[in-house]
């Protein structure tokens, strides 16, 4: 017998790329098109899935690339722990294990014709670079796109090139920021924290959908500002991330109040956090 | 109950006078005794004290909830007044008001040092029952095979729950070995060669420190016998190294000091 | 460390015992190279893993060498006054006394765990020492299969 | 009726492993009452509640979910064999029984009327292979002690939820009758053949279980008090450990971890708790239940709030273990009695 629910994919690592330290990205093939047919299929922005490397273990992660680019998929994670270690450890024509896509996904069918704003900071932007990409697939279906990032340092910013591209583009607004002190002496962007900077460049809030996503202490500081700026809670979302193993709401462990993460999110609106028990998160 | 009467007063005036925030000491849950945490000095009437309070409440001093209440002073047994002796040995704290209580009689309210003091004046030939140290010279006796054969249907009961090391006032590590995977040491699996690698380290991390109070054991919820390990452990420290942990709040360490002059006849 | 393997050494000469020997890198590892360079011969049964100092020698190290299924175990470093780093010797000499009792109580006796001190200069008593070893974990013959320390097969 | 003398359950269990079952049963080892897999010449023991209960049969402690074959830097996927072995659990305990049905809707949505999100597909093929093959045939209890909780929770002690047989205690505990109560339950009496005799005996009273707390109250309660002080006041005996998680019958979370050789890795399903401080670790430091208070919280509301609202029925039979167990003395049947009281005095 077979234990389908834990059954990975076999990929082939075709690209990678250290976009920060410690940070890496990793692109991967599907050994098998059975595999790649299924992910696809089901793969909607914003899912994620169990990246594993066998005897060290699985970790979870979002899906970094959008469901437009059909021939892999990549990830993005910061190296942290036994299985982070080993699968930044491992080399292009190396093999992964994957298993998902798990969990719900951006409705962006229901955005189309809005503006849409990213706020992002450190190495929370990943888990929106697929949905940034999938929207900029698919430019000509949405209004205006504005991207704020922000992180610790000017190394820790992720997707370097990427934000090359995204600033030149004169269809997307970009702005970038560093913590006062993480800023090099070239530095063109901002300076200053995520919250505070959005709070100086005051997006409008018309018509426009919010997609946050950054660590605890952002969130706690971005969420008000955004809701100052007049968002309404069902038009703000966010990703999360809690601690997973099983992926498919059995384990137990990235419970926040009775709400699974791995089933019933990772996505949610600002609206569905408010009835949620944030203290467990 | 004339102990326990003492107690409540001396719990009450504690509390009453500001020494205290908090007083730990047991209660009675049915036929179980359990911890009681009083903070108001007009509820130490839920005090008791009899043979079956044997949870070593110092396991309580290093919960940071319960730090957080104190100060604390604490209902403690002589098995509990040589754990406050191993945690001051080793720095995990400076101070403690206890309530004293011996076997039938209550000792009144002392300090540290008022606890050493008492410990060695009327409690220095604390002994192991006599059915552990039966159990152990059997289990000596067995070969080692048989002895091997042993363990291994003990700690095949093992869920890795890890209610020992819970239970224990000695194990207070912030992160314990068998928690870290890089590497991971001792699996977490709770199969063959991790719980027996679990429990040889668990009882090898209590070497020297470990005053055979017996919490591991009452704590096991599948009644693997780890004071037979403890024991023989104890034993070799007083044997050769001529220490008795849980007597001197100053001692140091057995295992991390050494004597040039250590026997070394098993080393060629 | 988390890929040690059980694999019993049986070749067609009979038992062979595989012997991991946890050695000082000052001393004992030392010794073991003029063994070599004075051409002693000694069995290859030892498998040599070099460290620092006996002191950075954790009883977990001698658990694992047993869970990959190793028939004995050796642990050995400089002489007491002779180590490099002052004292390490002297903590690990109280913490092997410790160690051999617990494994001892457990069920893995003296035939398995040997202890020495072996300096730079003492290659022929380190060739005598791994013969003598052999010899010993030989006659013990292979460390039983069914040993709570050793690792079992995953069903 | 079937039934059988009182002395002779070892026989039964002997009729039915001659039958091709592996039995579990409640035997005593040395101070405990374990459920294990009975061996000729094992007694078993229905005086008191096991140790263990029958969960670790279908649920196992450690398990392998995945293989792989590892040469150098590459591996290779290998079959993973589920043990799914015919097993009758023979004079368990009807609150085991009952927390078969509750674990059947984790790890097999869909099908036990759980209301599940659309599509959703992934049922633990190990654990419904087990519960397929597993005939559970619990004991009345005769007997309660002051942790039995059963009735408080919407049990019991003649419960027979999740039970394919039930063996009865009868003529003032002389004989035993085995009801069956579906096919599983028929297929063994048939297996068990002449060690049941057909006869006529009286069924002894189940026990009386005093009702400790009303549980829908402590579901309310705990609806809106996820910030209230009682966690930390309640919580402050509690020492850390899993005990009252493993030898829980409804507790089922798990962890999933990797162990290699140098050829071989296994990718395993080990038991895990909330109660541990590592459950929910991030890898960053932060720890979204940074103290036992957050983390006893969870356990109640996991069980008395959370699967209520997610599956419909509370996660607790009320075997009482983990309060016979607890090396801290606690008890959730008293901690949810102070709920009720607390929500008492609120209303007041």
């Amino acid at each position: 017998m077979t234990l389908a629910t834990y059954q990975s994919a076999m990929m082939k690592i075709v690209l990678a790329r250290d976009e920060a330290p410690d940070v890496r990205t990793l692109r991967l093939r599907f050994a098998e098109e059975a595999d790649r047919a299924r992910f696809f299929q089901k793969y909607r922005v914003g899912m994620f899935g169990l990246y594993g490397v066998p005897g060290a273990g699985e970790s979870t992660f979002c899906v970094a690339s959008p469901p437009t680019r059909t021939e892999y998929i990549e990830c993005t994670f910061r190296r942290t722990g036994r299985v982070t270690a080993a699968l930044a450890d491992r080399e292009v024509g190396q093999a992964v294990t994957f298993r998902g896509p798990y969990g719900n996904s951006f409705p962006i069918e229901a955005w189309k014709g809005k503006n849409i704003l990213f706020i992002a900071g450190g190495i929370a932007l990943p888990p929106i670079r697929s949905v940034i990409w999938n929207v900029l697939d698919r430019r000509k279906e949405f209004a205006d796109v504005s991207i704020l990032y922000g992180a610790r340092t000017v190394a820790d910013l992720v997707y370097k090139d990427e934000l090359a591209e995204w600033g030149s583009r004169q269809d997307v607004r970009l702005v970038t920021t560093v913590d006062p002190g993480g800023e090099t002496p070239d530095w063109k962007g901002r300076i200053g924290f995520v919250p505070t900077v959005l709070e100086q460049t005051a997006p409008s809030s018309a018509h426009t959908i919010a997609v946050v996503c950054g660590p605890p202490i952002m969130i706690k500081f971005t969420l008000p500002v955004l809701t100052k700026l007049g968002f309404p809670p069902k038009d703000v979302y966010t990703t999360l991330e809690n601690r997973m193993k099983c992926g498919v709401g059995q384990c137990g462990r990235c419970n926040v109040g009775s709400v699974y993460v791995c089933r019933d999110g990772p996505v949610f609106t600002l609206e569905q956090l408010k009835g949620m028990l944030t203290a467990d998160m | 109950m004339e102990i326990a009467e003492a107690l409540r007063a001396d719990a009450a005036r504690l509390l009453a006078e500001g020494r205290a925030k908090l007083v730990i000491g047991y209660q009675a849950r049915g036929p179980h005794r359990a911890p009681a945490f009083i903070s108001d000095p007009a509820k130490v009437n839920v005090l008791v004290y009899d043979n079956l309070c044997k949870q070593n409440l110092a396991v309580y001093l290093r919960k940071p909830e319960v730090r957080l209440k104190g100060p604390v002073a604490i209902v403690a047994t002589p098995a509990v007044m040589r754990s406050l002796m191993v945690l001051a040995a080793e720095s995990q704290l400076t101070e403690a008001t206890v309530l004293a209580v011996g076997k039938d009689a209550y000792h009144g309210v002392l300090d540290l040092a008022g606890a050493a003091a008492l410990l060695k004046e009327k409690y220095a030939d604390l002994a192991p029952e006599p059915e552990l140290l039966e159990a152990l010279a059997k289990l000596n006796a067995l070969s080692p095979e048989a002895r091997a054969r042993f363990w291994t249907g003990q700690f095949a009961k093992c869920t890795r729950c890890y209610a020992c090391r819970a239970a224990c006032p000695g194990c207070y590590c912030q992160r314990c070995i068998v928690e870290k995977n890089v590497p991971q040491w001792v699996s977490a699996a709770a199969a063959q060669h991790g719980n027996y690698a679990w429990h040889v380290i668990r009882a090898f991390h209590q070497a020297g420190r470990c005053t055979l109070c017996g919490a591991c054991e009452a704590a096991c919820p599948q009644g693997i016998p780890l004071m037979l390990l403890n024991l023989a452990l104890s034993e070799e420290v007083a044997k050769r190294f001529g220490e008795k942990p849980g007597y001197d709040p100053a001692a140091k360490p057995v295992v991390g000091s050494w004597k040039p002059d250590d026997d070394q006849g098993f080393i060629r | 460390m988390a890929h040690t393997e059980s694999k019993t050494t049986e070749p067609a000469t009979g038992f062979q015992p595989r012997i991991v020997a946890y050695v000082c890198n000052w001393c004992t590892y030392a010794g073991a190279d003029l063994a070599g360079t004075s051409r002693l011969r000694y069995p290859p049964n030892v498998r040599i893993i070099k460290l620092p100092c006996t002191g950075r020698i954790d009883p977990l190290f001698i658990l694992k060498a047993f869970e990959g299924g190793a028939d004995a175990v050796l642990v050995s470093g400089c002489h007491p006054g002779d180590c490099h780093y002052t004292s390490g010797n002297y903590h690990a000499r109280r913490r092997w006394a410790l160690f051999r009792r617990l494994l001892e109580v457990t069920g893995i006796d003296e035939r398995r765990l040997y202890f020495s001190w072996v300096s730079a200069a003492e290659g022929r008593k380190f060739a005598d020492l791994i013969a003598d070893v052999t010899e010993k974990v030989r006659a013990a013959g292979p460390f039983e299969p069914a040993n709570p320390a050793r690792r079992q097969p995953w069903k | 009726m079937k039934v059988l003398d009182a002395n002779k359950l070892s026989d039964l269990a002997a009729a039915l492993a001659a039958a091709g079952y592996r039995v579990v049963a409640p035997v005593r080892d040395g101070r405990e009452i374990r459920v294990q897999e009975w061996k000729p010449g094992a007694a078993i023991d229905t005086s008191a509640v096991p140790v263990n209960s029958i969960k670790e049969f279908l649920f196992p402690r450690c398990e392998v979910i995945a293989r792989y074959r590892l040469e150098g830097d590459d591996f290779s996927p290998e079959p993973v064999a589920t043990d799914a072995p015919k097993t009758a659990a023979l004079a368990v305990r009807p609150c085991d029984a009952a927390a078969m049905v509750i674990l059947d809707k984790v790890f097999n949505p869909g099908t036990a009327g759980v209301p599940w999100p659309d599509g959703w597909e992934y049922k633990d093929d190990a654990w419904n292979a087990r519960r397929e093959a597993t005939t559970i045939v619990p004991v009345v209890c005769t007997a309660a002690d002051q942790d039995c909780f059963c009735t408080s929770v919407g049990g019991a002690p003649d419960a027979t939820a999740g039970a394919d047989a039930v063996l009865r205690s009868a003529d003032g505990g002389r004989k035993f009758i085995l009801q069956p109560l579906g096919p599983k339950g028929q297929a063994l009496v048939a297996a068990a053949g002449a060690v049941l005799a057909e006869g006529d005996a009286k069924a002894d009273p189940p026990a009386q279980v005093p009702v400790r707390f009303d549980a829908k109250a402590v579901t309310e309660w705990c609806g809106g008090n996820f910030e209230s002080p009682l966690w930390r006041e309640v919580s402050l005996a509690c020492i850390g450990c899993g005990a009252c998680a493993y030898c829980c019958p409804t507790c089922h979370c798990f962890d999933i971890q990797d162990e290699a050789t140098r050829t071989e890795s296994v990718r395993l399903r080990n038991w895990d708790t909330c109660g541990l401080s590592l459950f929910t670790l991030h890898s960053s430091g932060h720890n979204p239940r940074p103290d036992q208070a957050s983390r006893w919280r969870q356990r109640v509301m996991h069980k008395f709030s959370y699967f209520v609202e997610k599956f419909g029925s509370l996660a607790c039979t009320g075997c009482g273990r983990c309060a016979r167990l607890c090396p801290g003395g606690m008890a959730i049947a008293q901690v949810c009695k102070e709920i009720d009281e607390a929500r008492k005095a609120a209303v007041k």
